[in-house]
């Protein structure tokens, strides 16, 4: 007996329940246990009627306990968490037990056999519920402000978005301006707005946000901290000197974008004269004076060679398998531009697959109707470029949409549309313990339920360092980070699940096993009593339990599923002697 | 009917613990019992958060107490708390089956499959074969007594 | 004015053999029920040996069939066939 | 044998009868369609156009002739490209030029 | 949740970035309110069967999401309810009005056990499986459905049961006979009324003329078929319904004036709730006028009988020969109610010359004594009917089966004009009776014994103002020589006696809603109150004033709109417009069979086989879908159906809308070349995910021409994308990947199956996507680029694909697949707009009818309208990790948007007034 007050109620759900279970036997069987003060049967537990005699039975017998037996515990821990608090219980003393959807309806063929598993399994239900804690949510106070790593488009307007949502954010730019590539850009598909403009628009709103902080040649440093506080240790160069300066955070957004592939020499003919990368023609056809010219001289004729640095053969030493998304739709766009300027442009496409997803279709229409020339490349047998004598270069392929046929193209020009590649941020990977995939780019912890998250708490990813993506889209994840961090912070505190792991700090020898265990860092070393002992960081921990398991003295437990709780399961499972 | 029930008694009907995930595999054997599918009733069911926190010692505590096998219903890659949780779930898998091994007990007591949210058919297939595999090893506490 | 009647009722079409609207065949399995389960009581069937049991469109019991299915009605055997057809059989159903 | 573009081919269809196969996005059903099976690809008959490809052009004559102008290739091309009309002036083209005449 | 409600944010649409809109709004801090259209939260997601590139199951990434949604403290969700308009207040705030669809389930009660489901009678096609397999009228959406509560699909009242006076549910019992369940069937007319087998008989069935298949061949037998549920139940044996025996009594006393259909019906209800029921009855034999008006041919003796039985049975005491001259008076005898429905019995008379010779008589004691079997003397006389109406032919009728030697009708209407109805009038004529139309009596003569009839043509019956009138060409006159003549002039009450107030045709006075007199505890029903009408109309009656007197014996409130508050009737070309081909059903033929001239009271209209009612029940064409047959109220355990339920109108403040309506999927028809819809083995790729998912409807992968496991696997791609012949020139970004998907997914379950994907690009564009791409190709996935032009079908139900084989020298090619998936595109959703009608300024959408966004490039999810966002799919074609990015977007935005408003507020409250 261990003092405890507890209430059962078996649930015959009309006859869902009752009419595979002997619901009424199941009640006579527990009524006797140790510490069941009522046990009954109700024929709908959910009802309002019921849940009002739950709540008066507690009052009246000063139940501390509550087990209720009925359907799955998808469908009403929520409902009977609730009657327990109404009733004056914690929430976290009930336990629900499925003899619906695990018992009575799995067993409609064996009544005797569902009548003695209920028995089971209330049984274990409430030696489990025997052996609860009162718990409470976890309250932690947030910090409302957020640290954005990268002062490119996304991490502009994943500044301003946070400004917006009444928070305080410091934003870190490594050089000396902010804008990043984009600022770098003439007219953007799709609507022709010029990369210099929109970050301009964006920089002056956020130098003019008091909100917002900005750091230019400045670097994240060091991190530390749990859920929704965060210290952060940025440094500042200021030509030789160095100032470091140390603030708060809820959060940080990680926004560092990234690099263009760089061909190797001799990669399509890279290093030849004339043969040069989209981002450098990008450059060249924005800042054309009315005539598209190289060097100098006119150009008539160019040629795109595409998937330059993606959809590489993975058999290639650190090949790019990716697709690199964006550089389809900027050829074409760039084909675009580049015909809107005087003289009569001969453009060809050598593609492999046209990859214009989406209304960026339109585009590729566009382009195709104002002179550009698309041809399709076998994907084994790259397009071969040479320079001519004459000084011209000449790329030659064959075209899968011509049948066999082996085409030449003379051109003034030789475009590498070449793609994005992963940016060499190994500083900030070590600072902040951010998960790189296999392609370089930072991970996310789900790419469809947690798309902004990492592994580590509070650390948010956006933009083009988790994956090519446009610019449009890099400022929607942008806002997306913002939107995950008004989440955790906008309310100055947070909620957690209190079932979360615990130490015995009289049983932990400190090996270090469950910290190495833990994704989450949610496990710390911390003296006590002159012992070295681990302890749960509550606010860190996810609740998974996997360090469970690994402590060679059985010092850590998951509290709703301890080792006792689960022993005491399988011993309720296991003691019934069904008549 | 007497007679049946007595037949019945002395078949052995292999007692299987089952543990599985609240999100992902709980739901999944849920739906076997909304679709009405059938498996033993000796099949019992104790929900965790995620696999990669059994203890090995319950597997074997299981058997002591008088199950005859134990399976894990793990998430495999939909687990929403750790990305190496079916690794983690393997080994858990590995260390319960020396321990059993360590107390002469089987290691095909202990069995480990990914069952989905939608998983229903699957996970009664599974018990229906696993009661079957069971059966031809006979009840675990021969070993222990 | 006989025109206008006419053009009234527009929706009125004489079907195309083969092309009963997905309503309409719908609509029979609880007609069909009946007939296919008796068909069903001599032993499992495929579906195209249960069309030429009732005499009626191989796809429109296969609506049938797929719906006593999901109402549990009936079920199917595992194993396929070599023509590659699932058998389905009747089984006992729960509450009736 | 490789071929050197030539954009000069289309140009002067272009302007000399309104010659546009610019949209086709090479997906072939116009070459699938046509009901009279293998005989007329136009696709393939129009990048040769657009790819300056004046000896292959030429050596589909009968082929460009033999087209029934049905239309069925147009009304099914996703992507507007008005084949009939093309075929026409591929044919105006022939005739004034002397392509294939006399060859065959 | 009624009158308005305030919220920061409303969510329209519950799909994945409605979803996490809401969370994230919610998580913020922010009072949510989502509205979903269908009856769970989960959009399209939750029916895929994995998603790329990961290949997750999707039903275990969206439930979790799906079940935090609808338990999010600070998120109300309202599924299966709509969003009519959304109108601006003018200061960045907004006001939607929103209507809640009846879900016809007691949501608190239900506990999604599927009963009702099982036990529905009505299928329909399963939307969410993609039409593939069938759903019942009442329905869980599917098996992970949040919440998981049942609800019942209606669309209102079916015509038929519209139509029915007595308010039996004609489609309900139609239903039942379908499913087989006559004696369900028999059950549900009579919670209506015990005249099962006298209305299958009997009964004109207004119902039938109703009939949506009227519309088509012709209506269903409704009358017959409830007549064939009579036959197979009374043919049973069944009379009377042994457990009703068992009501509680509950104290009270009813006295019932008058055994007719009024009477009966109004005894049944009222014993039900436990009345003791005591029905005075002043002719020899219990029945009124089915008794004694209706001749048996057309109904017979035992059938009333066996109707009448269902009433004693509950205990209901019928006395006969009592006359009852003082209603009021039956209080002293201890009634604390009485309902008087004494019909109308008295015959009118013709007032002309030569009515009191012996030998005139009236066609109402006339039938009476045939049908009690007294001697009439007829045999060899000359009979002349005077009258057009049913009442008539049903005289002359019975009289030409005693052996008249002749039998004339003289009808004042012309043929078309007559009311009795056209089939009796053909039936009569079929007989051998000489219809006089258009003509009337003038006098009778005779010397004291009747002789002849002088008849003169009329002219005209009634009167500009519609009340009768006849007027007579005095010229033209004839005369029959007749021994007997039979006046159907029509009936009244015979009411002088009862001390009640009465009108000028003698009816009773009473409240037309509640049937209650001037005299409290007296009610009135039937034709005494109304004048002749059908017997439906008198069983209506009765019902109502059973339960009126309850009401009043309980001393609640008699207020007229609680009785039989039904839905609207569903909308004839609606239901017509559901389907784009109807299957020619003749209606079956009468079996009615006309003698010349007949000698006995044989009924003439034989009895249903089992397999002409379900023939007959199966052109039913479930106009309001549900039918009423109250299966699903008979097993819910919980006691959770509630028909009764209405729709809610609701309003709601809110300070940002985020529009989450997701897209449409190319409808594959409108691509004619590829067959879908009519080459059973092409299906689109909604149905391949579902058919791949595991909650699949077919539980493996087959072809739904026939059910065979596919060999050979056809993808065509780009259908409904990139195609200016059905105007959609995007690319649809979502078909490439989910092909993919899928063709890994059958490569997994069909390994021996080929898989061939047709294809122009593969966009493959997205983190991991372009290698998941090339792992299917690594798999043995066939790629062929070449857009596929047509297809045909063989015999076999295998397609024959055409396309230029493009990368291989650009051959032409066919080749033969056993099942089509057509990649299908998107397209924006409809009605988005609309929502917003009435502003000042419109909702703007993109060239492509998207919602549009006014700076994609710095503010993706802004609209034109100020605090109007647009989440995911619904501003262009996305997939899911987009989809949530966006919605991520749009939720900072609308966040911002309130977090500037209470700034605002705030600076407005402290400035000094």
């Amino acid at each position: 007996m261990s003092g405890r007050r507890i209430g059962v109620y078996v649930c015959q759900c009309g006859g869902n329940i009752g009419d595979y279970v002997d619901v009424d036997k199941v009640v006579e069987e527990i009524k006797g246990d140790d510490d069941v003060v009522i046990a009954r049967s109700a024929m709908f537990t959910c009802s309002d009627a019921t849940q009002q005699e739950i709540v008066q039975d507690a009052q009246e017998q000063g139940l501390d306990a509550l087990v209720v037996a009925s359907c799955s515990p998808k469908l009403h821990t929520v409902t009977f968490r609730d009657v327990a608090k109404r009733a004056g219980m914690n929430p976290f003393q009930y336990t629900q037990v499925n003899v619906r959807e695990q018992c009575s309806w799995t067993h409609t063929d064996d009544k005797t056999g569902a009548t003695e598993k209920a028995t089971r399994l209330v049984r274990a239900g409430i030696n489990r519920t025997r052996l609860t804690e009162p718990l409470e949510p976890i309250v932690v106070e947030t910090t409302p402000k957020s640290l954005v790593v990268g002062g490119g488009i996304a991490g502009l307007r994943a500044a301003l978005g946070l400004a917006e949502l009444g928070l305080t954010v410091f934003l870190v730019e490594k050089e000396a301006r902010l804008g990043g590539h984009v600022a770098g850009y003439g007219p953007m598909f799709p609507n022709d707005r010029k990369g210099s403009d929109l970050v301009a628009t964006l920089e002056e709103k956020v130098r003019a946000n008091p909100a917002i902080t900005v750091f230019t040649n400045a670097e994240l440093m060091a991190k530390s901290g749990s859920f929704g506080n965060n210290q952060a240790t940025i440094a500042i160069h200021d030509g030789d000197k160095l100032e470091t300066i140390q603030v708060d955070v809820g959060s940080i957004v990680v926004a560092t974008g990234f690099d263009d592939y760089e061909p190797a020499a001799g990669e399509f003919g890279y290093g030849l004269d004339g043969v040069v990368t989209l981002p450098e023609f990008k450059k060249m056809v924005d800042e054309a004076p009315g005539l598209l010219q190289y060097k100098g001289r006119p150009v008539k004729t160019v040629a795109y060679i595409y998937c330059v640095g993606s959809r590489q053969d993975e058999s290639l030493e650190g090949a790019h398998t990716y697709c690199s998304r964006y550089c389809c739709t900027s050829a074409v766009h760039t084909a675009l531009e580049a015909q809107k300027l005087a003289g009569d442009l001969r453009q060809y496409h050598l593609y492999r697959d046209m990859r214009t997803y989406g209304k960026y279709e339109l585009l590729w229409n566009a382009s195709r109707e104002s002179g550009s020339l698309y041809l399709r490349v076998p994907d084994d047998e790259p397009p071969a470029v040479e320079k001519l004598s004459s000084g011209g270069l000449k790329v030659t392929t064959r075209d899968l949409l011509t049948g066999e046929e082996e085409i030449a193209i003379p051109a003034d020009l030789v475009v590498l549309v070449t793609g994005m590649v992963p940016r060499d941020n190994a500083e900030l990977v070590s600072v902040l313990k951010l998960p790189v995939g296999n392609d370089g780019f930072y991970n996310e912890i789900h790419p469809k339920l947690r798309p902004v998250e990492t592994i580590v708490d509070g650390v948010l990813i956006c933009g083009a360092c988790q994956a090519p993506k446009t610019s449009s889209e890099a400022v929607a994840a942008g806002l997306a980070a913002v939107t995950q961090s008004g989440a955790m912070l906008k309310r100055g505190y947070a909620e957690l699940d209190p079932m979360v792991a615990t130490v015995y700090a009289d049983l932990c020898t400190w090996c270090g096993k469950c910290r190495a265990a833990c994704p989450y860092d949610a496990i710390e070393q911390v003296e006590l009593d002159g012992r070295q002992v681990a302890q749960v960081v509550k606010t860190a921990c996810k609740g998974c339990g996997g360090c469970v398991p690994v402590c060679p003295e059985d010092a850590t437990d998951l509290l709703g599923y301890t080792d006792a709780q689960i022993k005491s399961m399988i011993d309720g499972m296991m003691e019934v002697s069904c008549s | 009917m007497a007679e049946d029930a007595t037949r019945e008694d002395q078949a052995f009907h292999p007692r299987i613990l089952v543990f599985s995930t609240n999100n992902i595999s709980d739901p999944g054997i849920d739906l076997a019992g909304s679709s009405h599918l059938h498996y033993s009733p000796n099949v019992m069911v104790i929900s965790l958060p995620c696999t990669s926190g059994i203890k090995p010692s319950w597997v074997l505590y299981a058997m002591q107490r008088g199950f005859d096998g134990v399976f894990i219903a793990a998430d495999g890659e939909e687990c929403a708390y750790l990305p190496d949780c079916a690794e983690r779930t393997a080994g858990i898998m590995t260390s319960a089956q020396a321990l059993l091994e360590e107390h002469g007990l089987e290691p095909q007591r202990v069995r480990m499959a990914a069952v989905c949210s939608v998983c229903a058919e699957p996970f009664t297939n599974y018990m229906h074969e696993y009661s079957k595999s069971l059966a031809g090893l006979g009840p675990s506490r021969k070993a222990t007594a | 004015m006989t025109q206008a009647t006419e053009t009234r009722r527009p929706v009125i079409r004489d079907a195309v053999p083969g092309r009963r609207d997905v309503r309409e065949v719908v609509r029979d399995e609880q007609v069909m029920r009946r007939r296919i389960l008796e068909v069903l009581a001599g032993g499992p069937m495929t579906v195209p040996e249960i069309a030429a049991a009732v005499e009626r469109p191989t796809h429109e019991v296969m609506f049938w069939v797929m719906g006593l299915r999901k109402y549990g009605w009936v079920a199917e055997i595992k194993e396929v066939d070599d023509d590659g057809y699932y058998r389905y059989q009747v089984v006992e159903r729960e509450g009736s | 044998m490789t071929a050197l573009v030539n954009p000069g081919l289309a140009d002067e269809l272009a302007r000399s009868d309104g010659f546009d196969a610019d949209a086709c996005m090479n997906c072939g059903v116009c070459s699938a369609i046509c009901p009279m099976g293998v005989d007329v690809e136009v696709r393939r008959l129009f990048r040769y156009v657009l790819l300056g490809m004046e000896d292959k052009v030429r050596a589909e004559t009968e082929r460009v002739f033999s087209c029934l102008l049905c239309r069925m290739c147009e009304e099914n091309c996703p992507a507007g490209v008005h084949i009939a009309e093309n075929v026409r002036t591929l044919r105006h083209h022939i005739v004034r030029t002397g392509f294939g005449l006399g060859e065959g | 949740m009624k009158g308005t409600t305030k919220y920061d944010a409303l969510v329209v649409g519950s799909g994945i970035g409605g979803m996490e809109s809401a969370l994230k709004l919610g998580d913020m801090g922010y009072k949510v309110l989502v509205v979903e259209k269908d009856a769970s939260v989960g959009g399209k997601m939750i029916l895929l069967s994995k998603v790329f590139p990961t290949l997750d199951c999707a039903s275990c990434i969206s439930t979790p999401k799906m079940a935090a949604t609808i338990h999010h403290p600070n998120i109300d969700v309202l599924t299966y309810a709509e969003v009519d308009g959304i109108r601006a207040n003018g200061d960045g705030t907004y006001r939607a009005r929103i209507t809640q669809r009846p879900k016809f389930i007691d949501e608190a009660a239900c506990t999604g056990c599927r009963q009702c489901e099982m036990a529905c009678n009505v299928a329909v096609p399963d939307e969410f499986n993609a039409d593939l397999v069938s759903r019942r009228a009442a329905y869980i959406a599917f098996p992970q459905a949040v919440p998981k509560k049942a609800v019942i699909d209606r669309a209102g009242i079916s015509p038929c049961t519209g139509a029915c006076p007595a308010g039996i549910k004609a489609h309900g019992y139609v239903a039942r006979v379908r499913s087989g369940e006559y004696e369900q069937a028999f059950d549900l007319v009579l919670e209506a009324t015990p005249l099962v087998g006298s209305l299958g008989r009997a009964c004109y069935a207004p119902c039938e003329s109703e009939c949506t298949r009227g519309e088509l061949e012709g209506p269903l037998p409704i009358r017959r078929l409830k007549r064939f549920i009579a036959d197979a139940h009374y043919g049973r044996g069944r009379d009377g319904d042994p457990e009703a025996v068992a009501i509680e009594q509950n104290g009270k006393k009813v006295a019932v004036v008058g055994s007719g259909p009024a009477g009966l019906t109004a005894a049944l209800q009222l014993a039900r709730k436990g009345y003791g029921v005591t029905i005075l009855e002043a002719a020899e034999q219990a029945g009124g006028m089915l008794r004694l008006g209706i001749p048996a041919y057309r109904l017979p003796n035992e059938v009333i009988d066996h109707d009448i039985s269902n009433v004693t049975a509950l205990g209901v005491e019928i006395r006969t020969g009592v006359r009852v001259d003082d209603p009021a008076g039956l209080k002293d005898d201890g009634f604390d109610a009485v309902l008087v429905a004494t019909g109308t019995h008295k015959a009118v008379r013709l007032r002309v010359p030569g009515e009191e010779l012996d030998g005139v008589r009236s066609a109402l004691t006339f039938l009476a004594d045939v049908k009690l079997g007294k001697d009439v003397g007829l045999s060899g006389k000359k009979v002349l009917v005077v009258g057009g109406g049913n009442v008539a032919i049903d005289a002359a009728r019975s009289a030409r089966r005693l052996g008249a030697a002749s039998v004339d009708q003289v009808s004042l209407e012309c043929c078309e004009e007559m009311p009795a109805h056209d089939f009796e009038v053909e039936e009569a004529r079929a007989e051998g009776i000489t219809l006089h139309d258009g003509w009337g009596i003038d006098h009778f003569e005779g010397d004291g014994r009747l002789q002849a009839a002088e008849i003169k043509v009329c002219t005209c019956v009634f009167d500009p103002d519609g009340r009768f009138h006849p007027e007579y060409d005095e010229t033209q006159r004839d005369i029959i020589a007749c021994d007997v003549v039979i006046v159907a002039a029509g009936m009244r009450a015979d009411t002088e006696t009862f001390g009640l107030e009465t009108n000028g045709d003698h009816t009773l006075v009473a409240d037309p809603g509640t049937l209650q007199t001037a005299v409290p505890h007296i009610f009135a029903a039937g034709d005494v109150v109304t004048g002749p009408t059908m017997i439906t109309t008198a069983v209506g009656q009765g019902r109502r004033a059973a339960f009126m007197i309850d009401r009043y014996l309980q001393g609640q409130v008699l207020d007229p709109g609680l009785f039989d508050e039904p839905l609207p009737v569903v909308d004839k070309d609606t239901v017509l417009a559901r389907q784009q081909v109807y299957d020619r059903r003749e209606p079956l033929e009468s079996n009615a069979v006309m003698r010349a001239a007949p000698t006995d009271f044989e009924e003439t209209e034989g009895p249903m086989t089992e397999d002409e009612a379900f023939l007959g029940a199966a052109r039913c064409l479930d106009c309001g879908v549900c039918s009423e047959c109250h299966a699903c109220v008979d097993v819910c355990p919980a006691d959770a159906i509630k028909l009764d339920d209405r729709p809610v109108a609701i309003e709601a403040e809110v300070g940002t809308v985020v529009l989450a309506t997701g897209f449409n999927l190319f409808p594959a028809d409108a691509k004619p070349q590829y067959g879908y819809g009519r080459f059973k083995n092409v299906i689109t790729g909604m149905q391949m995910d579902r058919l791949l998912a595991p909650t699949r409807p077919y539980n493996a992968v087959l072809r739904p021409s026939d059910g065979k496991v596919p060999d050979n696997i056809a993808y065509i791609m780009c259908t409904g994308s990139r195609d200016e012949t059905v105007d959609n020139p995007l690319c649809s970004k979502i078909c490439c990947m989910y092909s993919v998907k899928q063709n890994q997914l059958i490569m997994g379950a069909l390994p021996l199956a080929d898989v061939t994907v047709y294809y122009i690009d593969v966009r493959s564009v997205g983190k991991g996507y372009d290698e998941f791409y090339q792992q299917a190709r690594d798999m043995g996935c066939n790629f062929v680029k070449g857009r596929v032009s047509g297809i045909t079908e063989t015999e076999e139900g295998n397609l024959t694909l055409r396309y230029e084989d493009i990368e291989n020298g650009g051959a032409l090619a066919e080749a033969e697949h056993d099942l089509v998936v057509l990649a299908v595109g998107v397209q924006p959703s409809r009605g988005v707009a609309e929502l917003f009608a009435g502003n000042g300024d419109a909702l703007a959408l993109d060239d492509h009818y998207y919602v549009g966004e006014v700076d994609e490039d710095l503010d993706p999810g802004r609209t034109n309208l100020p605090g109007v966002f647009v989440a995911g799919a619904a501003a262009g074609a996305k997939d899911i990790p987009d989809s949530i990015l966006h919605a991520g977007a749009a939720v900072a935005q609308a966040a911002a948007h309130l977090e500037r408003a209470r700034v605002a507020d705030e600076a407005k409250a402290k400035v000094p007034s």
